[in-house]
């Protein structure tokens, strides 16, 4: 099975986490990893973008965007019938694995630059786009025929909020600026990429460590989703990438894509939106066992699920 | 300079809430405010300031009685239910 | 909503203490406790923060005036000799 | 162990005045002082403590009455005409 | 006109500012950013000159800072009599202009190497030579005749202030190791050097945008002063570099040098040496106007200008 | 004599606290720079190490150990005895110099790249080694025949502390991954790996100049102690490496880790172990005196020494 050294760094922040070494991230580190990592997946995106005309790329993003819109609309149902889960939690964790992880993403990329797959470049746009329908569904969910929402602060928070202003707004200048006047800054922001997600991997093996906890507290139920949800994700992912006609490589992006469940977008959004909701519950379940399970398991995985349909439909 | 007898009211409460409970006590009629980090637990469990909106502020204002029981109150109806909050009130000597 | 008077427990003390004041504080039956950065002087010389091990923390303990009792009389036999260390109760009203 | 009653005197002022007033509160016969990063609001504007000297700090002392009205007046004449400054004190009681 | 995809990462924080986004750099990362930058450029200039005689120097460098020095002696009339702003301001937005800024230097610095043109090297030295005197002059004017001035506080900010420490500082390392001697540290210090500007300009825009309001306050002519005042400044670099020799590179940069305006240096230095002004006048005008005009408008305007007066003159 | 540029940095440093600059490095950078050095140089170790059978490396590791648990045994009495200090004191201190400095052993690395001089990669395994045994006899010293130690936090500390941790976890995942697995982490991890050192250099002059005050105040035995210990354990240290059979390189780099004393991992350790020893003291002497002189002049006369004893005994 294909193995990425990268995520033994979650493994040692995880293990420091539970062996309660006082190995630390400054906040502010983490930060500045979190900032630098969106810039550099948008510039990338933003770049590849550039190569291709962006009409081409409209029907693909609305299918993209509507498939992707299934994942909260399944998800809410099971959690809220199957798991007796609150209206405020079941919306607030589909929002969560509707939306994305960046960092997942970044994980799947570089097992494809060791596998030597190409991918669509541009698969990086619907990143972004992918980011926010689904936190806007969560709200929905959470509040319909329950009073009122102040969308104008969701919808800001949204589309302004750091992590998809930045995927946005490095995807802007590398489309701007293109491959050539992005070039100089390749040795900051594409050469060292790799070793800042290594970093970054650290410390969200620190953070996941105390998030199983909150997790275990909740039960088995929660703990089955956040394993069964992103197959299923991951499967309607396969089957639109197949669909759209992308290559191996792309289709088990996107697969990788819809399998991830975001911890940075949607806990800020929910906490303001449904504020009701217990965040301990979908970060326990997003970060602490979503994400190792995809960068572990998932992703070998779902590149052999891409493998598969493309071996059969080919 | 003579001193003059305020309250000082000291509310510890979740990071994510700064911007909103910034224009709730300006709003209120607050002449200043001062905030600073900090992290701690409490009923609604540890809040470790590592993680994105993990981490707890406090906000602390100087003001005459009356202005912190309008902002004590605002803060209980709109915001305990939901979100981590401490509050407490302290008598201080204004020395400007 | 009504205030009920209570203290607030104030200690500064080393950053390499946290982990260690922090259970004991709990153990003694606080509900909750707080911690921010600090940085200062006292008898035992400056601590500026800025080098492993080298900074205060601020630890604040809002409780009945035995518990303050209760965590004073502990730090105070078991930590004062060997770590700088500063304690100071004030009274306040908790608002929640 | 006993505890002596005592004032804390906080003073919410700019960064850049750092060194300059813990010179001035030593020379007044301070025994220590604690600092802590801040920010806010006041009369001379928002102090975000983002940019270059642009942010707030507490400094905090404990000490007899006395001191804290030394220290009040010197800052008072001193500075408070040009930088943004905040000054309360508060009856404490030292458990040390 | 010469564009440098750069400035693109000021918009994206000017325009985080203005939307109201939740992005932040933490302060922590942006002294290191600046220490990183100002250290960057003090070995660059060492390494440059110590290919260089440092005699050849010392007759272009007195010129060069006495030049200098009519930036705030033109300025601070200009304030006082036409603006009308109190002597303290007129003194403190004087020392802003006629002292200078390392990033807008910086990217006079990129645009050259995309235009390819050289510069004279050691140039980077009369960055560190000329923020200093007109911190001295600024205070002289605000307290000519009006009581005593601490010199000695002043002067130690002037001369071990971080930012005119580490220019020197990375200067004289970086003449005593020599090219050769700094070469291990290049992949840091120099390989990076844009993607790190690019950062730091990320910033920049991030606090302009809230500076720019309060300039606003204070109306049509201190705008008008921070569009027009550089342009004067960087018509006396280039009739400098004209007189002294300069490659149109070396002009350019001195015509730059000339016109920025500090934002670093200053603002500290004036809070303590002329407290009664108003910070938020010099910095408004400083980094709210004078810098974005520099990087967008006036950085292109100047090396017109040098190209112009070398085709006059040859 | 050798000379690196690199320790320029740590003078600049230096200066810039004995002049009261305002220059300051944030915590939270430090605490990166130095997670970036402990994760690069056991990452490095680990890649080396996966050369070698580790078998081989057994007897080298054990008689290195038992070696290296001479310096605090030899330091103890030194200390208690000619010295008239306190029990705790006395084995605090001991525990110091008993245990290594990582920021040392790379300048020692850097030196020998510049020297051109090869050395057997996988004596970082024992920098790791070499870092514990120390604390513990620290810590017996101190409490022999004198009321209970906390061994459980105390060894907590010891092994999960965040420098030992990150060190021997970068060791592994060095190990796991070999040098392809890594190579993608090259560019951040050791490419700049000499300009990180710079950086943390300059951090480490402006804390020793900090602490040089505090050394005055105890006077010159310590003072003595803290420049011949270094050369005693260093001897101590070129005479294992030569009876192991090292290369001049080899025999180099031991000799300068038996000299270097630790300024992070033993305070830490000591302050919870030995509270009532007085931390300024230990600090004062290893980093205030001991670290500049082995960078300065300890780490090229332990170069002459090995080089001395190979050209005698070969
Ligand atoms: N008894 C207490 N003493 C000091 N701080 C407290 C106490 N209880 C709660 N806090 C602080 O208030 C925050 C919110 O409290 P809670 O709503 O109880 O979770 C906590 O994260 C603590 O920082
Ligand atoms: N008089 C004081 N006022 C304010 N803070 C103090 C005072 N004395 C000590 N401190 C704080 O308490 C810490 C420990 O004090 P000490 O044990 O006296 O070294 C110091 O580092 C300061 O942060
Ligand atoms: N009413 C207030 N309550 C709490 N903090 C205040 C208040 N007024 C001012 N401050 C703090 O004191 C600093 C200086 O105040 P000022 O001199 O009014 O600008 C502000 O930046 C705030 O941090
Ligand atoms: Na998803
Ligand atoms: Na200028
Ligand atoms: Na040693």
């Amino acid at each position: 099975m294909s193995f990425e050294p990268v995520v033994l760094f979650f493994v040692l922040g995880a293990a420091a986490g539970l062996l309660r070494s006082d190995l630390k991230i400054p906040g502010s580190i983490y930060e500045a990893l979190s900032i630098f990592i969106l810039l550099a997946i948008g510039l990338k995106g933003g770049v590849e973008l550039a190569k291709h005309p962006i009409g081409d790329l409209l029907v693909d993003g609305l299918v993209i965007v509507l498939m992707g819109a299934l994942i909260p609309l399944v998800a809410f149902p099971v959690l809220r019938y199957l798991g007796h889960m609150s209206r405020a939690d079941s919306a607030s964790i589909a929002a969560h694995y509707g939306s994305v992880s960046v960092v997942t993403f970044s994980v799947g990329i570089t097992l494809l630059g060791q596998e030597k797959l190409a991918f669509e470049g541009y698969l990086i746009v619907f990143l972004v786009l992918l980011e926010m329908p689904a936190l806007v569904l969560g709200v929905i969910l959470a509040r319909y025929g329950q009073g009122t929402v102040r969308w104008g602060k969701l919808l800001h928070e949204v589309f302004f909020g750091k992590s998809i202003y930045l995927l946005a707004g490095g995807l802007v200048i590398g489309y701007v600026a293109g491959a050539d006047g992005i070039q100089p800054l390749d040795k900051l922001f594409f050469d060292l990429f790799k070793g800042v997600l290594a970093l970054f991997l650290l410390e969200m093996g620190l953070v996941a460590s105390t998030r199983i906890a909150a997790l275990r507290e909740y039960g088995v139920f929660l703990a089955l989703f956040a394993v069964l949800m992103p197959i299923f994700s991951a499967t309607l992912g396969v089957v639109t990438g197949w669909m759209l006609d992308f290559s191996v490589g792309g289709t088990f992006l996107l697969a990788t894509l819809f399998a991830s469940a975001s911890y940075i977008a949607a806990p800020a959004a929910m906490r303001i939106a449904v504020p009701e909701a217990n965040p301990a519950l979908s970060i326990g379940a997003s970060l602490g066992m979503t994400f190792p399970f995809n960068i572990f398991l998932g992703i070998p995985i779902y590149l052999w699920m891409a493998r598969l349909i493309h071996a059969g439909g080919g | 300079m003579n001193a003059q007898p305020m309250q000082l009211l000291t509310i510890l409460t979740e990071a994510v809430l700064e911007d909103t409970l910034i224009e709730e006590i300006m709003e209120l009629g607050a002449r200043g405010y001062t905030i600073s980090e900090a992290r701690g637990r409490g009923t609604h469990g540890v809040r470790t300031g590592k993680w994105a909106a993990g981490g707890n502020i406090r906000i602390e204002v100087v003001g005459d009685a009356a202005l912190c029981r309008r902002i004590v109150e605002r803060l209980h109806s709109q915001y305990e239910r939901d979100y981590g909050l401490l509050m407490f009130t302290c008598a201080v000597e204004l020395q400007n």
